[in-house]
């Protein structure tokens, strides 16, 4: 998971706003500087219009020539501002940051995604079709409704597979359980989604016996790792953990990580939260 | 015209080529804006806090937005002095600005300690003593809070150092100034002015507080109003330099503090919002003074403060 | 079920239909919001600070707007107590929900005299003891800021009225939970948490504050988290009830203030946003519990305040 | 100047926005209610859609059948939020509040009006036209541009007389230096604009020897009497002075009234500003 140096602010002109669900927005913008160095995984820090807020995290959902998009649930002031931006509006957005998946040589990927994870796992996906590996999404929202932009995957070349707790589409429960029923096993697992979601992946991971990536979720602030406020327990064996003295505390074997830099994305086996 | 401003500053024997600080806690070591901010054009960096002892820090979540502002309850976790002096401190020489080391401490045994091998060290110019986080059990705190407390670190740090020492002061106080008098008479050159104000949110669903600390310090534009009281009472009080800092975000919150009396200023929790926003303040700083054809921002410190004892520091050093 | 849930507060012998004031100062005496508001749809107005001599207040400006918030600095302008007596308070009996009177002084002999004279008319239910107005010179928040004065104001007041008596306490000290465990024993039935938060604000055009009076006092979504953490501390402190307020303008921060600790709310500044608020809120409330299957407020009162000494004191009365 | 007692809560949509000038905006919405109990010179409470903010004082600008209007320039965080609003957003306000100009019997007019004080005259030169009153509105400005919805007092049958400090259109000099120089004497005259502007009419007004009411701006929070912070000092004889005891501070003869409930018209021989 290579480390980022590429960030820069950039003012970018919104080019459309499409309302997928309700209250869940499709952004996207002029910004081929952006979208040249973004790689699967990473994120930004979109700047409020009015200030007197911190920026909003958000995943870069598509980066392609002169165009990338974001994907956002409206749940909060931040989201709530965003929301009002429409077409040829201006925006800062501070990216591409934090370290992506790395696909390596898998040829046999399970992507698993949930509620607002959706937005951070496009650019893996095509990443994988691209390497031509078989690529199947294991997509969970609360209700039909809300597994957006499905069919977008599936153009892409995803197998996807679906699951709602409400049983209105697709596989009746948790898409982690989908996922734990697979028969062929793959080789490689990248997740992003809600922190209940992630530990069950894990888990099931664990149980197949396949490694796992998993892109955390935490409230951000700087997001440039300025202000460790977004910190998860990991192994201090990890290449990620930053650095930190021997035998302190009693010889604990667990660091905190800042999940905007040393992450977003961390291997689950080093994780200890 | 606007090129010829001096925007110049002092605390003690520390000279900032601008009047800008970027917080303690809020803006890491500077490395990680270096590649989206010219850190030149910043008067130095605040880094963050550091401990006798290696620290985890507090449980997450650490951070919780709130109106105009946010609660952080990071817990001040570090390596520890012995470790950051061996692999951190080497890589600040390269920065373009000032490096302003920050002190915290349990006892003021560790206040001493850890200021005094940090001083040694060139890399950094200036200590800031960190006597107001709230974030850290109630002794944390327990220092700015207490006058006879406060003179004790303060003299102890200054005893093992020629460097500037600047002393961080909490809002969460009943009379400030009092603290204030006891930080200069102790041997402060500068007091920063104010640490976050004490603050919680609770989570309405789960039943529970929202910071894994309970409890956090409230930042952002938020606490500017209590800011600014706070320094314009401090500088009635004191004859030593003021870092004001809470909540600034635009050139007017800036000149809100140089008008009460703030020498420097220092900004935080603005980074979150716009990394542009320091380089912004000093532009828009040059334009205002220009605007009126002063020459200098010194000569604009404490103008709405009427009975400003701070003003005589400047006879001195005018031009 | 919605209908059935039981909303009513008791603070000391004043017994509420719901659990909101409105904030002394914020809401005239009711009188002026009566057109569209009905306030037999809230709790009680608590008057604005009447004093034993008349004052004509603070010079303008007197208000200023701040990031969520705003600063006030009115300086209890009233007509003094007797002139009250005489002309505005037979109007309060046509009022359909509780009146409390404020009583404000600078000496405890001035607030024992008026708030004996309140207290014996029958249109006013309860007296609030505001001892934390930052906006009259020095003298007027000392009484808060000392546990002593807090004591012997409190005391001279009970002595004349066998009605509850609130007492308002400010933020504005280095422990709260001190003054308020003083205020309980000197025999307050409830806390008032909090009154404003002193600050300013400087017109920086001009070179002066924006304020006639230099300093105010801030209210407003700004200071929810200093509030909502002053009544999770003083609840942890004392057992008689807390009415909670600072901020509070959705029915999510009136539950912070409730599971912190509070039995009863006030809504001051929200109703300047929208008057339509109080209802909302009561409304809101009515719907969260009736979601959750919580017959009671009085239930969920606390909830997220670990080791919450005030739980005892509703054995008592439940259903 | 009788009191109000028809003030609500009204939930409008809005039919039309208009920049008239450089952040300068006319909203106009659908509120009959409100249009037909408005009287001259009374305001209303603008509801901040976001919240987190006191509403903002706006002067009534037209009341008209089922539509109102407001003028406003955008000077701060309230007005930059107001000026988001466009045709179909809804919008609530409090008033119609205050009270406003009395005309009488005067058979000849003059309106003085500066900056955003032209936002709370025109009903009333539409209130003098209509009782057949001579009606002269003296106009003053920055400068041209900001002379905003001059011709449509023209239309209203005033006699439309400018003044702008940089003298780029009409009198080069202040409005009330205008008003001054007036050779055929007003019978009265009613004023709404920046305090010194008020102050300077109601000196030309006592040198005329013609009576004068002035609208006055103050921050305001509640905006209807309940929290005294918008006060100006008022002569203890007014007719608008709040009850105050006699004698008190050594006999003061002076008063501070409420401009939101008091006002914010008043006579400009009982003002002690
Ligand atoms: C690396 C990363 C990538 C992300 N990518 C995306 C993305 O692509 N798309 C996306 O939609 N989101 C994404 N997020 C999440 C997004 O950043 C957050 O949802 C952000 O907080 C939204 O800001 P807000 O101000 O709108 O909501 P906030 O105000 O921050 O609220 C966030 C949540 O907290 C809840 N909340 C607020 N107050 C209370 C209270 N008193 N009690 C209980 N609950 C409360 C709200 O209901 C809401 O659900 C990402 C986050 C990270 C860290
Ligand atoms: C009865 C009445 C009627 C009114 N009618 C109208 C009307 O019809 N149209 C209209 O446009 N306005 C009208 N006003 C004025 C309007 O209510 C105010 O301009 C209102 O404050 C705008 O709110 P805001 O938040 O946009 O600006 P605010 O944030 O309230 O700012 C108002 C002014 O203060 C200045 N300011 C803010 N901070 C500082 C600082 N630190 N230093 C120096 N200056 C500062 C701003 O530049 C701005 O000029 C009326 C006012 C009253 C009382
Ligand atoms: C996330 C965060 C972490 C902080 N950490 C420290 C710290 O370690 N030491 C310190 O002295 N101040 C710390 N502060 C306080 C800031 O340096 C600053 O004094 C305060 O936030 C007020 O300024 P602001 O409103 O511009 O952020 C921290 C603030 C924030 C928001
Ligand atoms: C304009 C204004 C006037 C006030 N006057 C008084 C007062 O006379 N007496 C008092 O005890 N509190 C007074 N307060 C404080 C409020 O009652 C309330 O305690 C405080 O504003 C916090 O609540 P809020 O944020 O909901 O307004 C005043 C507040 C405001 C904004
Ligand atoms: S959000 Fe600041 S370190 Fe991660
Ligand atoms: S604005 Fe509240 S009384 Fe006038």
């Amino acid at each position: 998971m290579p480390s980022t140096t590429a960030a820069r602010v950039h003012d970018v002109r919104v080019l459309d706003r499409e309302e997928l669900a309700p209250g869940v927005i499709l952004l996207s913008f002029h910004a081929p500087e952006l979208a040249s160095v973004t790689r699967p995984g990473q994120f930004l820090m979109a700047i409020p219009p009015g200030g007197e807020r911190a920026a909003t995290a958000l995943g870069i959902y598509e980066a392609q020539g002169e165009r990338a998009s974001i994907m956002f649930f409206v749940c909060g002031p931040r989201t709530r501002e965003l929301e009002l931006l429409d077409a040829g509006d201006t925006l800062s957005v501070t990216g591409p940051l934090g370290n992506g998946f790395s696909i390596g040589g898998a040829r046999d990927v399970a992507i698993v995604a949930g509620g607002t994870g959706i937005a951070s796992v496009l650019l893996a996906a095509q990443a994988c079709i691209a390497a031509g590996a078989r690529t199947r999404l294991f997509y969970g929202a609360r209700t039909a409704e809300l597994l957006v932009d499905r069919e977008r995957f599936e153009r892409e070349g995803c197998e996807v597979i679906c699951a709602t707790d409400d049983g209105s589409f697709g596989f009746h429960g948790f898409v982690t359980q989908a996922l734990a029923q697979v028969h062929e096993r793959p080789e490689l697992i990248l997740a992003c989604g809600p922190s209940p979601m992630l530990r069950a992946t894990a888990k099931v991971a664990a149980e197949l016996g396949v490694p796992a990536q998993l892109s955390l979720e935490e409230t951000f602030a700087c997001g440039v790792g300025g202000c460790w406020g977004c910190t998860v327990p990991l192994a201090r064996t990890s290449a990620q953990a930053p650095s930190f003295p021997d035998g302190a505390h009693g010889g604990s074997d667990v660091v905190n990580a800042r999940i905007c830099k040393e992450g977003p994305v961390f291997l689950a086996s080093e994780l200890r939260w | 015209m606007v090129e010829t401003i001096d925007l110049t500053a002092k605390l003690g024997k520390l000279e900032l080529a601008f009047p800008t600080l970027m917080g303690s806690g809020c803006y890491g070591s500077g490395e990680e804006f270096e590649s989206f901010v010219d850190l030149a054009q910043i008067g130095g960096v605040v880094l963050k806090s550091v401990t006798r002892q290696p620290r985890l820090g507090n449980p997450t979540p650490r951070l919780v937005q709130t109106p105009a502002g946010m609660l952080n309850a990071i817990g001040l976790q570090n390596p520890g002095i012995e470790h950051y002096l061996l692999n951190d401190v080497k890589k600040f020489a390269s920065r373009p600005c000032k490096v302003i080391g920050s002190v915290a401490g349990f006892s003021v045994d560790d206040y001493a300690y850890v200021a005094e091998k940090l001083a040694a060290r060139d890399e950094i110019h200036a200590l800031e003593v960190n006597i107001s986080c709230p974030n850290v059990a109630s002794e944390g705190e327990t220092f700015a809070c207490d006058p006879k407390l406060t003179a004790n670190v303060v003299r102890a740090v200054r005893n093992v150092t020629d460097k500037t020492v600047i002393v961080k002061l909490s809002p969460n106080v009943t009379d400030i100034a009092a603290i204030a008098r006891e930080a200069q008479n102790a041997g402060a050159d500068a007091l920063a002015v104010i640490n976050t104000v004490r603050g919680m949110a609770i989570d309405v669903n789960a039943w529970r507080p929202r910071l894994g600390n309970v409890t956090g310090g409230l930042s952002g534009p938020a606490i500017r109003p209590v800011a600014v009281l706070a320094v314009y009472e401090v500088a009635r009080a004191v004859t030593i330099p003021i870092v004001g800092q809470g909540g600034i975000e635009t050139v007017q919150d800036a000149l809100e503090f140089f008008l009460a009396g703030a020498t420097a200023i220092s900004i935080g929790t603005a980074n979150f919002t716009d990394p542009r926003i320091p380089v912004r303040i000093v532009e828009g700083l040059r334009e205002y003074l220009a605007a009126r054809g002063v020459q200098s921002l010194r000569d604009i410190i404490g103008k709405a403060n009427v009975g400003f004892a701070n003003a005589n520091q400047y006879e001195g050093d005018q031009g």
